[in-house]
């Protein structure tokens, strides 16, 4: 049988939960943005499966897909610049290394 | 727009005006607090003339609708006891712009926190409205925070916030209590309370609880044993000037609120709990007393002696005959005078000698003969050596406490005050002895004696003493309707 | 039938890297393995008929983002440490397979009210439409320009050598 | 006496307020001219002098009372009514010209003895004052005016204690004399709640008035009267509250004359007189004055028989006859009190200015360091020697006559107190002729060659000695005694001759002279050596001399192990650890728990998110379970 809605959906879980256990888990600020970009993708096959199954006409899914799409590139633009910032200063990108922000 | 309200924004809109001021015009901001604090003490002189001594009750009444949602308005009047803390907190206001003349570090701000200061507690003495009481009651903690974190000296940012702290705590037992009442009679305005029967309605808490709540917010700040030990901090870390407005006004708030809601809308808890209070007034005096005397430091010292000497409004307020209240009222513009110019001429004494060590000093009467002359006045004002006004105040209490009929157990509680007097006398003599008398110490050979200002605004303090002390008629006359319809709630 | 076998096949790539990268100790390996998702997930957007998403994914994504990705790797010199982990990989493997479990069961669960109709193809046109005739995106549009344009000078201001 | 106009009278403490006043404000400017300061100042005394006397002859002519009913002060209503107002009775009118007289020569003796001084404005000033509230004291119609003129004078007495108060000793004996008569003033101003409690007035008649009626029930008049008796004793410097009268004398000489030896010190007895109405109701309390009165007299001659200070000999002397003066009023009444103030305040102020005088020219107070002035100051000699058998009670001395008094009633009433006066009468007799044999006769260990003070200190002190001699002769027909109370008790006083008829007189007589005789036994002819006999009574000289420890106990015992370091300490422990200390630990405990929770925020995004993805966790738990 042709996939439905569930098994798309369950892949972008599954998707989503892998980018989401690495951005809690890895120490590398480079690495934590990968995982961001691969939730962001499986936000983007949740919203284009729901575009085809439910609403296949109007399409509206897919339009925020777009939508995430610019946010991903922005994100990622933004947040690059903010680490290479970091590490001009303080020459580590490590997570565990940058916590002034406390107390 | 009436008068009152002139002398309540006066200093305010003083302090928007300093803050438009180029950092750099020093005079400039040093005269514009000069002026806003004169107009407010000529006006109130001038109300302090006009008031209508024979009708008594509350004069120079304004009213204006401010938040009609909870029936809160703009209420502001005065009556005999409210309008002698005007004036004294104008005067007082007025001085310790004076006092403050060579202040170098950030004038403009200094100058500016000075006249918010002194608007916030002429708002609390004014407002006839419970709201409008309550806020002018806490706004005064920040520019007062900032007088003492800023300007102070010593552990300042502890003592401040030491200060505001303890007074939050007791504020907000009082919003309670505001707000208990607002609950129970729909209205915020003390006029209308005054003729309220609370025991006909629905009372949101209970009477009594009620009372403590406004006590314990009067409590802390005038200050009664055991939430005395913010005063002795504050008053010593804070400069000079904000010194003589805590000690001269400031904590009459505690005093003036006591005698307003307390007395005024409690009088059977005031009578049913009296006892408990005169004994925590009877602490105060003597246990009070007793700290003043093992202090080493001068400006704590005098700032210990409040403690013992507030002991006798409470004991004044709460011995409930009109001549104690009488007394207390006396005793808290009394005081206003004496510790105002004990702290400025401790001021003026510790800026000369950069000392202020009790045991450091010494022998200075030769040295400084005019400061010893001003320093032996207001000490024996606070040791109520007759002629003073302290001695009309204390002695006022004493009688009207003992005599009272009210509070049975008053008497004995009196009698045990009486020491008070006895330790004021050894604080103050010990302290005189110490700082002034004494062979003369080399290292202050070249202390410079008080200037023209200086002699001029302690001689205004050490003229307003002895009038009322050789002439206590000048303010019994005001006071005399507040305490007699005052004491009507007791049966005269 | 082709169409399942694309999907499982392609499944498979997407979640095969996606472990890929989480596991991978080099970190440019990683950022490959990136692209190979982002490829992977193009193809899953070309099953789903969304043909203008599977251009705008490679394009973007691929083309632009793993690429920058890759170049700021290279810059801060992050490839000689490796990718370590911390040291709370337990409990977020715990936390992360129970948020997942409730998804799929959700998922799983629910009654999707699916459509019966063929969706528009192409979508290119029909998206377009969508986008600039007025019907409430062309502000999303104009405020997604000046994201973009701050983005941009932002990240020239964080970048900038300072003097 | 209605022909005295009022102001007149208010003239009388007036003057000497002005002269105050002149001196703070105006005179002071004329800093070169400081003589000014005596001259304005001893005017306006001259002048309240001459007023006093004119209204003493008034009195005895009329022997009515005036009322000067005076102005409202301090009113309230109904509730409390002050009224500053005159009384001018005869026991007024005494004391008038006692204060007015004696104020008036100490200050003309002072233009001699402060002689270049450089305070001279401070020192005529604070005279000036002490006058005025000393008249004012004694004019007063109400307790709490009294009360004010009261605190007023010993303000004054500290002032002038301490006046040069560059010199440790004399600024500690300024606070410990405000201080321990302050002690007293507690007494007193308690007595004065209590009065005003129940009676709703403060008006000197009116109580009396009152009492007499039995308005007054006799448990507060007895707690009343002991109140006001603490008073007394503070001031008048009576056992235990007379350590700081010693101490005084640190101040200049002719304070000492003034303050300590005839007005304020009087001012106890004043007051115990002017109270007397309320006095003879109880019974109790009359005792007790009698009794401290007693104690005191012959316990101060105990210690002024071993003193080697000319000063603290009178000193003790002072209070000895202080407490003389007390036994004289519990015992006798208020004529026989007040008739020893009388004469007492000539002749020991006298007695002042001759040490003082003895002083200027040797620079010395110290009797060891004396001897042989006799020859060398004449005049000084002369009457230092009338003021001592004034005071040693020898007749025609006025002294004589007051001693004799106080001695009749108490061998009317009391036994037992009758043998402690005449002890004393015997120990004044021996220290004071002790002082002038050893200041006087011998030889001169000086060593600066003394002279003979100036003219203007001489001539005060022979007016007081003339006064010494004759203040007695005024009750020889009972003059006195009928002045202040009408019904005469003593109906045997008849002449100064006619006194000596009784035996008592001879007695007393006897007892005096043997004082002399020893003191001339062992002090000029050294018959009996001092030292021997001081070691053979090695006790009670220690004790003597040592002023019965009592110095220690107050200040070293209770001020300061009790009060400053027990109680005192304790207290501020108390405040600082335990009432500030519970205020700091409470924000101590908000900082300290701060600090383990803040542990959470380590600054780790990554376990933020964690704690986020627990949060959804748990959240999506739910929404399962909620299917």
């Amino acid at each position: 049988m042709a996939p439905g809605l569930e098994h798309y959906l369950i892949l972008s879980a599954v998707l989503f939960s892998i980018g989401l256990f690495g951005t809690v888990v890895k120490r590398s600020a480079v690495l934590i943005l990968i995982c961001i970009e691969i939730m962001l993708a499986a936000v983007n096959i949740a919203l284009v499966a729901f575009s085809r199954f439910i609403t296949p006409v109007e399409l509206t899914g897919q339009l925020f897909a777009i939508f995430v799409i610019v946010v991903a590139a922005a994100e990622v633009a933004i947040g690059l610049a903010i680490i290479l910032a970091l590490y001009r200063q303080r020459h580590t990108i490590d997570t565990k290394k940058i916590d002034l922000l406390k107390w | 727009m009436g008068i009152l309200s002139i002398i309540l924004f006066m200093p305010v809109i003083g302090a928007l005006l300093i803050v438009l001021i180029p950092a750099s015009n020093v005079r400039l901001t040093k005269y514009t607090a000069f002026v806003f604090t004169l107009i407010p003490l000529m006006l109130s002189l001038y109300l302090f003339g006009s008031y209508d001594r024979m009708s008594g009750g509350f004069q120079f009444e304004e009213f204006a609708q401010w938040i009609p949602a909870i029936n809160a308005n703009y209420h502001i009047g005065v009556d005999g006891l409210s309008l002698s803390l005007v004036l004294l907190t104008t005067l007082l206001s007025f001085i310790s712009v004076l006092v403050s003349w060579k202040t170098s570090f950030r004038p403009r701000a200094f100058f500016a926190w000075l006249l918010l200061l002194e608007t916030s507690i002429l708002g609390v003495f004014v407002s006839l409205d419970l709201l409008l009481f309550f806020i002018f009651w806490e706004i005064e903690l920040i520019p007062m925070y900032f007088l003492i974190a800023l300007w102070g000296s010593g552990r300042r940012e502890y003592s401040a916030i030491k200060y505001v702290l303890y007074t939050l705590f007791g504020g907000a037992f009082m919003l309670a209590g505001i707000l208990s009442l607002y609950f129970t009679a729909g209205t915020f305005s003390v006029v209308e309370l005054y003729q309220t029967d609370f025991s006909l309605l629905a009372q949101a808490l209970p009477l009594a609880a009620t009372f403590f709540l406004f006590f314990i917010g009067f409590a802390v700040k005038l200050p009664v044993f055991p939430f005395h030990t913010w005063l002795p901090d504050a008053h010593t870390d804070a400069p000079t000037a904000a010194s003589i407005m805590l000690a001269g006004s400031l904590i009459k708030m505690g005093g003036y609120g006591m005698f307003r809601i307390c007395l005024g809308l409690f009088p059977d808890e005031a009578q049913h709990y009296a006892p408990l209070i005169l004994a925590l007034a009877v602490v105060n005096i003597v246990y009070g007393g007793a700290i003043t005397l093992k202090q080493t430091d001068i400006k704590r010292l005098i700032a210990y002696s409040s403690v013992s000497h507030m002991g006798f409004v409470l004991l004044g307020l709460f011995a409930l005959s009109e001549l104690s209240l009488l007394g207390a009222s006396l005793q808290l513009i009394s005081h206003g005078l004496i510790t105002g110019l004990l702290f400025a001429v401790t001021g003026i004494l510790i800026h000369n000698t950069h000392e202020r060590h009790i045991k450091k000093l010494g022998g200075l009467a030769r040295q400084v003969p005019v400061l010893t002359a001003i320093f032996v006045v207001g000490g024996v004002g606070a040791m109520a050596v007759p002629g003073t006004s302290g001695f009309i105040a204390e002695v006022t209490v004493f009688l009207g406490a003992f005599s009272t009929s009210v509070v049975s157990s008053a008497p004995v509680f009196t009698l045990i005050s009486l020491t008070g007097i006895l330790l004021a006398a050894a604080y103050i003599l010990t302290t005189l002895l110490k700082v002034f008398f004494g062979p003369p110490k080399p290292t202050f050979d070249h202390v410079h004696d008080v200037t023209l200002m200086e002699k001029i605004y302690c001689g205004v303090l050490v003229v307003c003493i002895f009038a009322i002390g050789l002439y206590p008629k000048l303010i019994i006359d005001i006071l005399e309707p507040v305490v007699a319809s005052m004491a009507l709630l007791w049966g005269g | 039938m082709g169409l399942q076998i694309a999907f499982w096949l392609l499944s498979a790539i997407i979640v095969g890297s996606a472990l890929g990268v989480v596991w991978q100790i080099n970190l440019f390996r990683a950022a490959i393995l990136l692209i190979v998702c982002f490829l992977a997930t193009a193809g899953i957007f070309v099953i789903l008929s969304a043909d203008f998403i599977a251009a705008a994914q490679v394009i973007i994504n691929v083309g632009a983002v793993a690429i920058l990705i890759i170049l700021s790797i290279m810059l801060t010199r992050e490839v000689t440490r490796g990718s370590p982990s911390n040291r709370m990989g337990l409990p977020a493997f715990i936390l992360v397979g129970v948020f997942a479990v409730c998804v799929i069961f959700g998922v799983i669960t629910t009654t999707w009210s699916v459509s019966k109709v063929p969706p528009t193809e192409p979508t290119t046109a029909a998206l377009a439409n969508l986008l600039l005739d007025g019907s409430g995106f062309v502000f999303v549009i104009q405020l997604s320009a000046i994201m973009l344009i701050s983005i941009i000078i932002g990240a020239i201001v964080l970048l900038k050598e300072k003097e | 006496m209605s022909n005295i106009p009022e102001i007149l009278i208010w003239l009388i403490p007036g003057l000497p307020l002005v002269s105050f006043g002149l001196l703070l404000l105006v005179v002071r400017l004329f800093r070169n001219r400081s003589v000014w300061n005596g001259y304005v100042a001893i005017m306006a005394t001259a002048a309240s002098f001459c007023l006093s006397i004119w209204v003493l002859f008034n009195i005895i002519k009329s022997s009515e009372i005036l009322l000067i009913p005076g102005f409202d002060w301090l009113t309230l209503g109904n509730v409390i009514n002050v009224k500053i107002g005159l009384i001018v009775d005869p026991l007024t009118a005494i004391m008038l010209v006692v204060v007015t007289s004696v104020s008036l020569l100490v200050q003309i003796y002072s233009l001699g003895y402060m002689h270049g001084s450089k305070s001279f404005n401070r020192y005529y000033a604070f005279i000036s004052l002490f006058t005025m509230a000393m008249l004012g004291l004694v004019m007063a119609d109400n307790l709490l005016v009294m009360f004010m003129c009261w605190e007023i004078v010993g303000f004054c007495s500290y002032q002038l204690i301490g006046f040069w108060f560059h010199r440790q000793p004399a600024a500690r004996a300024a606070r410990k004399a405000f201080f321990i008569t302050r002690i007293g003033d507690f007494g007193f101003l308690a007595a004065i709640i209590l009065i005003f409690s129940s009676t709703g007035t403060l008006n000197v008649m009116e109580i009396h008035s009152m009492a007499a009626a039995g308005l007054v029930s006799g448990t507060i008049i007895t707690w009343a009267t002991l109140g006001i008796f603490m008073g007394a004793m503070g001031k008048s410097s009576q056992f235990p509250l007379h350590t700081w009268l010693p101490d005084a004398m640190e101040g200049p000489t002719p304070v000492s004359a003034l303050i300590h030896a005839a007005t304020m010190v009087a001012a106890g007895v004043f007051l115990v007189a002017r109270m007397y109405p309320l006095f003879e109701h109880s019974q109790t309390t009359l005792a007790t004055v009698a009794i401290i009165g007693g104690i005191t007299a012959l316990f101060a001659g105990t210690i002024a028989l071993v003193m080697n200070d000319i000063k603290k000999v009178l000193a003790y002397s002072t209070i000895s006859q202080l407490g003389y003066m007390m036994l004289g009023l519990g015992l006798g009444g208020v004529a026989v009190g007040i008739f020893h103030l009388f004469t007492h305040a000539f002749f020991k102020a006298l007695l002042f200015m001759g040490a003082g005088s003895i002083n200027h020219s040797t620079g010395t107070f110290d009797m060891r360091k004396m001897g042989g002035l006799a020859r060398l100051m004449p005049w000084t000699f002369a009457t230092f020697i009338i003021g001592s058998l004034s005071l040693a009670g020898i007749w025609p001395m006025a002294g004589f006559f007051s001693k004799e008094e106080i001695l009749a009633s108490a061998m009317a009433n009391q036994p037992v107190l009758f043998v402690l006066a005449l002890a004393t009468a015997f120990m004044t007799a021996f220290y004071m002729f002790r002082v002038v044999f050893m200041t006087f006769t011998g030889r001169c260990k000086s060593p600066v060659k003394p002279h003979e003070s100036g003219r203007i200190m001489v001539i005060p002190m022979v007016v007081l000695a003339v006064l010494a001699i004759c203040a007695g002769w005024f009750n020889a027909t009972g003059g006195f005694s009928g002045l202040l109370v009408s019904d005469k008790a003593h109906g045997w006083l008849y002449g100064i001759f006619g006194i000596l008829s009784h035996p008592l007189a001879w007695i007393s007589l006897l007892v005096a002279s043997g004082g002399i005789l020893l003191a001339w036994a062992m002090y000029y002819k050294r018959w009996i050596s001092p030292l021997k006999v001081s070691s053979r009574f090695w006790a009670p000289y220690v004790i003597f001399s040592h002023k019965y420890w009592i110095d220690e106990l107050y200040e070293k015992y209770i001020g300061q192990k009790l009060l400053n370091s027990g109680l005192f300490n304790l207290f501020n422990r108390f405040d600082s650890i335990v009432i500030d200390g519970v205020v700091n630990d409470i924000a101590n405990l908000n900082l300290s728990s701060g600090k383990i929770i803040r542990r959470v925020q380590s600054g780790n995004l990554q376990l933020y998110a964690l704690f986020f993805l627990l949060g959804v966790a748990v959240i999506s738990i739910l929404a399962m379970l909620a299917r």
